[in-house]
């Protein structure tokens, strides 16, 4: 064992001080580190695509790319390709999401339940985003419907099962302190049980949001005329690298924009938390 | 899909919805022209258009009655058939030169020179198709190259990035690679397409035969069109697309207009490609390919 | 009121646990149980509130609303001090309640304080709070002022006094503090062994609220240390 | 408040009498339960096949793809196009995972490589698995290497979530014992952080291997001659119903598989939770 | 060897914590902190044991290896009362001392138990033999007997003394329990209010180790208790 080992320490008024200079610091330093690495990345990829290392048929350098997006930006079009997108994935996002805390409150807190149905959903929990397509077609054809349950679906699986680990993980003493009141199952579940899987669930939320975005592709696939998957498509299609890239850079921005709303929602639920984050 | 019930009088639909695609530029002059949609008007029936993005999800819209009309590749309609698919071919909207083998190696200069070379191509597909038929008659067989599956546009990156020796392209991926990196084209040959169809429901042609009538009316209107205004039917193609306006013209070149009527022609080039298609075990080899391309391709709707 | 016939709990194939223990009790008497660690007086308590179902033997309770202090806070990380103290409550009527034993457990000002900024002892005195919110007629109550300094357990002891004045209400307490259970109870059960039984019951008969000095409760004490088998062990260690 | 209203309770020798009577059905229970749904919807597609409710050039009857998938077993190409897709995704998984839980337990305990590293992986997040495809295939080429990347990916993503947040949400007065007994930031990581985070860890896991199963289509569509997803592939491609579902069942039923050998090994390694599902 | 210079450590803006306390130790030496509930006992050791940085004023502590036993067990959920016990230590040649301290708190027969199986006054056993088996040379003890039976408490409390006297261990121990402190420690700090300051500082000659009925002690109870302001408090309650 080593031992904590400063023979002497000396901090005098150290919170204080601190506080006070690096107020502005501590503001923007998450975003400027953050950007570190993407603005990095960004630049050697400029200078291959500049030096030819990279050919431009291939991997367009990311001036075209940002030319492209502002292109269709001017063009309008932009803009009604990735509301579309962003409309279907936020209600497939929701329906999902609900879907998925029902069944799997649930499915976490009767055994019965459990047992009869998780094998099921776990199976169809495998299923490719590709695969569901012809039977979504065949089910509910080509509309807007069928679109928003198929990225539903892909929400849902990583929600319920991070709902589910998180029911059947919540602390035993919790639950014996709602017995102790008479609470009915419906209680415990909603003032003991959902509040204390929050953090597994808020992990499942983003987590489901991801893969609503993956499964955007498949579902504007069924004969969409608008939206980021769509473009992605087209741009495979019709061999357009700029496309394809201008596409991906869409997803990831608006992808990661959703995903800090969610990260800062958890911070914000999981105040309570003593955690190694809150301690920070 | 509940698009085309009839409502009141069995013999009129509420609603026909058309499919469009960037590989039938008939199709796009038509919807940016509206020439459906002025003439159903009149009837009170309603238009709606749906893009197809390849011939396979333009089946499957058929199939599960997202459409009533469905443009494909021959072949693609010819092996929907023969998996029962109730669906009848009644209007060429094109003779595409669509496919070739492309490659980028100096030393492929004929299909003889593939033997042992990696060909990239979309199984089930025309390019597919088109690959083997070059390959039968240039005397090789399927196991003297090796086909690796590629989707379309992988194919051509694969080719590109020297995974593949060739590939068996499509416009208007092909076009690009051709323009942009000076790929050659060291086999074409129209003849082995196997033309673009548009197809229709069975059952929406048995209730509705006028209405079958009356696509074909518009489509022919059309395709008059774009035979009379190429270059416009190219900026049509370019915006739609997303290609550019230089790649559309390529792509144009390669679409022969001039015969619509589905016929002999038609049907004898179809029925090799089943032959093709059944030999290498796509088609059931219990299959009547000549029954099956009977049912499939059906004139009569022409007047 | 409360009839215990032959209860047996055991863990680890009869090794740890409580077994046969019997003994009833009236309408608001105060009950103390002692005992050494892991002698089964929480497990005891846990069948009692009926939260263990797998004991042997059989009780009877008649129809009452049970409360219980667990021997660990259990607060509810998410909730604030207030919310934890009125999380068995539903109606808004009984939010004065809430106010008051705030008051009363000595947290005023830490209304809106999360369970991990609190000290041990706070901890424990919001338990308290949110174990008395419901005023239940039988109180179940596990080491419930372990935590506290002197001054706040006597001043906690008062107020379960004054509640029990007030009340009747009947209540199981579980301690090691010999002084507070001779200061509270009418019976002190002496729990012995692994897995523990009834060993010893004392009765107190001094009417509450008792002097805490008192020579009487003290001849009490050293009778409750020798059934301890404390006594020898002290002169032992005193030499 | 309700309170706890039985009168009069008496239980005798209740826990010994069912251990030992009960014992088969307990140890079946599961396997029963879980197959009532599943074996109904079988009837119900057969009944409404054979009735002609579904058209079998849609969707054919159970017994059509039963039949597909034996026939394939006998012509033993099953086994080699289920082999191939268990190997990837075994690989993949595998490294995904290591990834995962290298990066992410990085990021979860350093908040300066958190606030470096986790805004461009949460982009990265997001983009779906199709879009991935023509940068591998430009990068890695149509071997199998790519294939193998492109599914770790898909497993890398949650895996790397779960573990972040897992890190991110363990108890501070663990984490205060470690600093007591003056740990390294590697011991702490590997003697407290990482078990403390193990049920979140497991999660992500069966999350990823999810995931894996989905990305395999997309991998296999790069060039691939077997596999599961090549023959949902070829089935979509050549019009064949049979052949869409007979893959479809068999990644719902390998995929079943795995998740249950992860959830075995979940409950085996979470043993000492004091939770909800040890309680039962 | 210890010295402390005018440390605060406050939260919520000065109302809670502790303030201004000063004090110095020698080796060997053995310091009770007495207090009342949230009066800032528990943050003083966290500030000591070098856990909380944010505190103001300096202190001075020579280059030792602390130990320290929190408020609550912290058992690690994961591991058995055995490996919670070698938790800290890293060789094998400590396993041998394992076996005997897990003898010494009388958990023998619970090696393989997980946290969750335990009494609460087993958990706390365990935790005090986690922080003995790294045999530091300042140990800082949070109310380390508080969930134990007096005859238990006794036997611990001896160990302790045992540990002590083979080691010259330094050690801080938090306790609510008067007789505990008279009982161990050479000197007794009182800390009051909210936030806490050092009010009173007792001095206990006695050798160790004293006598548990000792008059001399008896006195310096009552002392305490006037310091503590319990005095009339007691007067008043028991009327
Ligand atoms: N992280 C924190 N944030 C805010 N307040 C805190 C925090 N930690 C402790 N406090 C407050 O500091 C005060 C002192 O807490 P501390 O735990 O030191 O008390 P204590 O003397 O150990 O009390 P007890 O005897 O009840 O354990 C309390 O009022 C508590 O609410
Ligand atoms: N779920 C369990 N599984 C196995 N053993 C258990 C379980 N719960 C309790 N025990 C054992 O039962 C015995 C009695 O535990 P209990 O908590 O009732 O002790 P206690 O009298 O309350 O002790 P303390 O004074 O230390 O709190 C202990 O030996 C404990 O290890
Ligand atoms: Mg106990
Ligand atoms: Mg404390």
């Amino acid at each position: 064992m080593s031992g904590r080992s400063d023979s002497i320490r000396v901090q005098i008024n150290k919170s204080k001080t601190r506080f006070t200079t690096n107020l502005l610091w501590k503001n923007n330093e998450k975003w400027v580190l953050g950007s570190i690495i993407p603005l990095v990345l960004l630049i050697i990829w400029e200078a291959a695509a500049r030096v030819g290392l990279i050919e431009a048929h291939l991997l367009p350098a990311p001036t075209r790319i940002i030319q492209e997006i502002f292109e269709m930006g001017a063009g309008g079009t932009l803009f009604s390709h990735v509301g579309a997108t962003v409309f279907r994935v936020a209600t497939g996002f929701f329906l999902g999401t609900i879907a998925a805390v029902l069944l799997g409150s649930a499915v976490g807190y009767f055994t019965v339940l459990e047992k009869l149905m998780d094998p099921l959903i776990q199976a169809f929990r495998s299923i490719p985003s590709l695969a569901w397509v012809p039977l979504f077609i065949l089910w509910m054809g080509i509309g807007e419907p069928s679109k928003v349950t198929l990225i539903a679906v892909g929400v849902f699986f990583p929600v319920y099962l991070n709902i589910v680990s998180g029911i059947q993980g919540v602390d035993r003493k919790l639950i014996e302190v709602g017995k102790i009141y008479g609470f009915t199952s419906t209680e415990t579940l909603r003032k003991i049980i959902l509040p204390a899987s929050l953090p597994s669930f808020m992990v499942g939320l983003r987590s489901g949001m991801g893969l609503g975005w993956m499964f955007v592709v498949a579902a504007e696939i069924m004969g969409a005329s608008q939206g980021l998957g769509y473009l992605l498509v087209v741009g495979q299609n019709t061999y357009s690298p700029e496309l394809i890239i201008a596409s991906i850079c869409l997803f990831a921005g608006i992808g990661k924009i959703t995903d800090a709303l969610l990260k800062i929602l958890a911070e914000r639920s999981l105040r309570w938390q003593d955690s190694l984050s809150n301690q920070r | 899909g509940c698009s085309s019930n009839a409502s009141g009088e069995a013999s009129k639909p509420k609603k026909i919805i058309l499919d469009y695609a960037h590989y039938s530029p008939t199709s796009l002059v038509l919807k940016e022209k509206g020439f459906a949609e002025k003439l159903f008007e009149k009837e009170g029936i309603e238009v709606e258009f749906v893009l197809s993005q390849g011939s396979n999800k333009a089946l499957e819209f058929l199939n599960s009655k997202s459409v009533d009309f469905g443009s494909s590749a021959g072949a693609a309609a010819l092996m929907a058939k023969a998996k029962n698919s109730p669906i009848e071919s009644v209007y060429i909207y094109s003779k595409p030169e669509w496919t070739a083998l492309v490659s980028t190696d100096e030393t492929i200069k004929s299909v003889e020179d593939l033997k042992g070379k990696k060909v990239a191509a979309t199984l089930g597909t025309d390019p597919y198709i088109f690959l083997l038929r070059a390959i039968e008659e240039s005397g090789l067989s399927a196991k003297d190259v090796e086909i690796i599956n590629l989707q379309h546009g992988d194919g051509a990156a694969a080719l590109l990035s020297g995974e593949v020796d060739a590939w068996a392209g499509l416009d208007p991926h092909m076009a690009r690679v051709e323009k942009e990196v000076g790929a050659n084209l060291f086999f074409r040959n129209p003849d082995f397409n196997t033309y673009g169809v548009l197809n229709v429901r069975q059952d929406f042609a048995e209730k509705y035969p006028k209405y079958v009538n009356k696509v074909i009316e518009v489509y022919e209107e059309a395709r008059q069109w774009s035979i009379e205004n190429p270059e416009e039917t190219a900026e049509i193609l370019a915006k739609e697309a997303q290609i550019d306006l230089d790649v559309a013209k390529i792509q144009l070149e390669r679409n022969d207009f001039s015969a619509s009527v589905p016929g002999d022609e038609q049907i004898a080039i179809i029925q090799a490609a089943g032959d093709v298609l059944k030999s290498e075990g796509v088609i059931d080899s219990k299959t009547n390919i000549e029954e099956v391309v009977d049912n499939l391709i059906n004139p009569d709707f022409f007047e | 009121m409360l009839a215990v016939q032959n209860v047996s709990r055991t863990f680890n194939n009869g090794k740890a646990g409580f077994q046969n223990v019997t003994f009833s009790m009236t309408e608001g008497e105060i009950i103390g149980v002692l005992g050494t660690s892991g002698s089964g007086k929480s497990t005891l308590l846990r069948v009692l509130s009926g939260l263990d179902e797998e004991y042997e033997g059989s009780f009877t309770l008649s129809n009452r609303k049970v409360g219980m202090m667990f021997q660990e806070p259990r607060l509810m990380p998410w909730l604030s001090v207030q919310d934890n103290i009125c999380f068995g409550i539903q109606s808004v009527a009984e939010q004065k309640l809430a106010k008051d034993l705030l008051e009363l457990v000595g947290l005023n000002g830490f209304e809106r304080h999360y369970p991990k900024d609190l000290s041990g002892g706070m901890a424990q005195r919001t338990a308290i709070a949110r174990s008395l919110i419901t005023e239940p007629d039988v109180l179940l109550l596990d080491e419930p002022f372990s935590a506290l300094d002197a001054f706040t357990k006597m001043q906690l002891q008062d107020l379960l006094l004054s509640i029990w004045r007030r009340r009747k209400t009947t209540m199981v307490l579980v301690t090691h503090d010999i002084d507070e259970a001779l200061y509270l109870c009418d019976r002190i059960f002496i729990l012995r062994g692994q897995p523990g039984e009834l060993y010893a019951e004392i009765t107190i008969n001094q009417k509450k609220p008792r002097l805490r000095g008192d020579v009487g409760l003290a001849e009490k004490k050293a009778e409750i240390l020798s059934l301890l088998n404390l006594y020898n062990e002290i002169k032992e260690n005193g030499k």
